[in-house]
């Protein structure tokens, strides 16, 4: 059994700002059902660029449900500029912690808030950069320094509690492995 | 809070009357039964009954009992014994639904020390590709295992019939039964291709860490655990007297209980399964329901995720396990379920019910009446859910 | 009759408060730790205290310790691992006078699997050759395994010492600790050399069938048993809750216990032994005695044999252990009294007293009066036997 | 702890005859401290050559003291011939049985009994034939083949039950074995 605390418990039991939203000036949808968990967010826009209203819909587990729910707690007020900075840290920050086999969760909240503004702002989402080394999660090599530099990770298991790659069939985690530990290998040189 | 256990596929409560039986085994004559003296030897008599009864559960010779510290000790030490036995055969079967005990040990054996290993395929219902099976059965196959009922799913492997192919071109066939004893009759001299068969205590009310394994008297068979020469030299340590002892109990009981599986239980089983699926819309079972366990319900629920259903139902008091290797820190749905092609809407939200003799038609209303809200619930929530 | 129990070497009574602690967690918390449920969860938590409490007792961080079946488990999950981890390297070290756990273990690796294997030989007294260990330590050396104290003479070895030695030469260094855990104070700390040390609980009156590992953090544990993901993969099978709570529990005892053990403990075992030297002509005590455990006196009456003694000690409702494998089927004396080069004739007539902090003078002094009848007699018997 | 049966653990406890002889007719000493067990078994015999007496002085184990003390028992009035044929068996016998690990101490009875008896008609006790196979315990190939055959032994462990041979440094284990093996190949074709 996780060892989910009494804010992440609330919000699982009593989400907020669940549904679908009528007319969203902004939706961003990440994960699948393949995926095992997956969040559509819905924002209300004004015309300041201030985020007046969020809702959600996820599928998942009790840390992706109550992670929307504090996502959407959270964005309510901010501007887009504001929103955009938020991070997956924040999230599990307002949350008391996540178990750190749950931070995806966290981090799926992040990436649907980004997508959503910036499919707002009509940036083009991009094609993923990088070679896809997770094919179960489609998460590629650049994701996966970024993540490991991002969060100070120390091994394959960690990426895969934030970015869930390696938590599938398993065998790209000896990949996985290699590449955090030639980062852990040169950070005494860089930092 | 009443607690509702319907997890017993995972463990079950060890029964007041094993209890018992064992409680003067810790402070009382908690000597040594290797020893010398009377105090210590008294104990190692008691053992033997407790091997005996523990043979006869399975129709078994006392002498073919091995005692072990758990299931995935009796599996791992059945395998490695028959590598073991046959070094120069380099190739290994087992199910593609194995319990991690096997199939974790296989895949070890199969990056690490070099053997070349099949994991036979089942089809959408969990039962095993026989012709696929037969096929890759050489004479450089040194160990077929196969599981005789499965955990999750509760699907009943033919293993008497693979066990006699085994044997006539023989290969050593070894079964994990850690979830078939107790729940449907075992008789190893009608099944006489077996060679080795894995008990676990805590699947029969018997205590958790404590296991057996069969191993068929012919078979001379290496110690995986080095050390002393309890157990006649085929597995050192300190025997582990109170649980042993709980163990014969256990087994003493669950032969008793088998029918009181097979009718009652099994009806309470049926009446869940058809209430559950009457009253929840897309909603299937996993598995072949004309050959399975009579305590075990693999029930999916499209477009939800197996442990918010998990947390929702312990919010009522009732324990179950989800059909996703979630605590694993994996996320995908369990390997048995994978190898089913269950499909991911149904397969994420899976829930395994698994009763004991224990569990009540009371209990289960409980659970029917609870069930339908706590999905409806969380589809209300999901964006896979077709409103 | 009323039994004089001085065979804890062998194994030990469970404690009351053991027991006491472990009782809950048969019939009523019995929920699998790992389960999504409260009702397992809530058994996970307990896991976690027992595990600060058993690192406790060798100053440990929790995460350091991995629950295992028993002493032998860990012992060759241990030898195991360090191969595993080093496959290149193909020479193992030990003493000559280690527990079957691991002596067994390296003649198999041995000849079995074509390991180089050095057996340390020690003097007279029990005390190892440094000279000729320091001298066969090489870079193809994948592990040294050396017992902190001896099962039967109570002889400690200087681990700190050859830790220290190893891990400068960048060599993994296990210890059994079996037999010093509980009885002397240990202190992972400050033997930083220590990569992995062995413990079992009925040695410290937690019950049979519970063992631990010690792993230092930064070793990459491979597990011995291949299965689930418990003990963070170090070790598959269901948790063996209960007695890893009564583990736990009696860690923590035994931490209070450390002084009795030093001051009275060590106080009846030299009163018993100078009472039967003093009583008993053409007796011996085996072993250094300056380093011994404080709990343990191996003493050995000439022309006479063993099992005899230790039966008629029996008959007087006093158990001991004798010098000989006589159990096994061997008639020699054991490896550790050959490896001491005792001479046969008082090495078959050795019996190995071990007391625990139940004892009493009271029980002493009953010895003391028994054995000197019993050895006489059996001395009037023997043709060997001066006259 | 062996399971002695009431009649063992008797002769165990009150063994008859002890002592040594002030003038025996013939004496048969077998074993050595260095084996674990040995007996000196002294015999009075009358002219017509019938055992009038017999005492003993044994080291060892419960068994081989009750062995000893059977033995005596057994042989008292018996003619030397006819004593000259009890067999182990007929000693274990006489004892309700002994656990199977201890039937060498029953052949150690049936040893110093015709030890004695051959020093007594003066035969010269021979050089063992055979090569020595078990140096621990002075056990030869030929010992070992007539001890498989007469007590229909399977392995190489009841070998050691028997005649010890194998129960020391276990280095001569494998060899025994061998022999126990080839003997039970042919057995099929010789019988
Ligand atoms: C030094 C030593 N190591 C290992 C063991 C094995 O412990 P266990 O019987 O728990 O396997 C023992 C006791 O039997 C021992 O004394
Ligand atoms: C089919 C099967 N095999 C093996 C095991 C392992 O048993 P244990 O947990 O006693 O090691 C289990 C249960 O966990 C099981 O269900
Ligand atoms: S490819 Fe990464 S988990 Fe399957
Ligand atoms: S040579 Fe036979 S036991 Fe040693």
């Amino acid at each position: 059994m996780w060892e989910y605390n009494d804010k992440v418990k609330d919000h699982f039991l009593n989400p907020r700002n669940v549904g679908e939203m009528t007319e969203p000036s902004a939706v961003g949808e990440v994960g699948s059902l393949s995926c095992g968990d997956a969040l559509k967010l819905f924002l209300k826009i004004n015309k300041s660029g201030r985020i007046v209203d969020a809702t959600f819909m996820t599928f998942g587990c009790a840390s992706a449900v109550a992670s929307s729910s504090a996502l959407t707690e959270m964005v309510k007020g901010l501007t887009l500029d504001e929103a955009e900075k938020l991070t997956n840290d924040d999230i599990a920050d307002y949350l008391d912690g996540l178990p750190k086999e749950k931070m995806h969760c966290s981090v799926m909240g992040q990436d649907a808030l980004r997508k959503a503004i910036r499919s707002y702002k009509g940036i083009e989402i991009q094609e993923k950069p990088g070679n896809v080394v997770c094919e179960c999660f489609g998460v590629t090599d650049l994701e996966i320094i970024d993540t490991v530099k991002d969060n100070n990770l120390k091994n394959a298991e960690d990426v895969t509690f934030y970015i869930k790659a390696g938590g599938g069939c398993g065998k790209c985690v000896e990949k996985i492995e290699s590449i955090v530990e030639s980062l852990l290998s040169e950070a005494p040189v860089t930092q | 809070m009443k607690i509702v256990y319907t997890d017993n596929n995972a463990t079950t409560q060890v029964a007041p009357e094993v209890l018992e039986e064992m409680l003067p085994y810790f402070s009382e004559n908690y000597g040594n039964p290797s020893s010398m003296h009377t105090f210590g030897g008294s104990v190692g008599k008691k053992i033997q009954e407790a091997r005996a009864k523990t043979a006869a559960l399975i129709n078994a010779e006392p002498n073919e009992i091995i005692f072990t510290s758990c299931g995935t000790e009796s599996d791992n030490a059945a395998i490695m014994a028959a590598l073991e036995m046959n070094p120069e055969k380099k190739h290994l079967i087992t199910s593609a639904v194995e319990h991690p005990a096997i199939r974790n040990l296989y895949k070890y054996l199969e990056t690490k020390k070099g053997y070349q290993v099949s994991f036979v395929s089942v089809d959408e219902k969990g039962i095993l590709d026989l012709d696929m099976l037969y096929s890759i059965m050489t004479n450089n196959t040194a160990i077929i295992s196969l599981m005789w009922a499965n955990n999750e799913t509760g699907v009943i492997f033919p293993v008497e019939e693979v066990a006699q192919k085994s044997a006539e071109m023989g290969i050593l066939f070894h079964t994990d039964a850690v979830q078939a004893a107790g729940k449907i009759p075992i008789d190893i001299k009608k099944t006489s291709g077996v060679d080795m068969l894995s008990l676990s205590g805590h699947k029969i009310h018997a205590p958790k860490g404590i296991g057996a394994l069969y191993v068929k008297n012919s078979i001379k068979f290496p110690p995986f655990l080095k050390g002393g020469h309890q157990e006649k030299g085929r597995r050192g340590g300190t025997e582990n007297t109170a649980s042993i002892v709980g163990l014969g109990k256990a087994c003493e009981l669950a032969s008793t209980h088998l029918e009181d599986m097979d009718q009652r239980v099994r009806g309470l089983r049926d009446h869940l399964q058809k209430s559950l699926l009457e009253a929840i819309p897309a909603s299937s079972v996993n598995g072949d329901q004309a050959n399975r366990l009579p305590n075990t319900l693999s029930i999916g629920f499209n477009a939800i995720e197996g442990e918010s259903i998990l947390l929702l139902m312990d919010q009522a008091g009732i324990c179950a396990s989800s059909g996703s290797a979630c605590t694993s820190g994996s996320l995908d749905p369990s390997h048995v379920l994978m190898a089913m092609k269950v499909p991911f809407e149904s397969a994420h939200g899976t829930i395994r019910f698994s009763l004991s003799t224990y569990n009540t038609k009371e209990e289960m209303d409980y659970i029917i009446e609870k069930m339908p809200p706590i999905i409806k619930r969380l589809r209300d929530m999901s964006p896979f859910w077709n409103r």
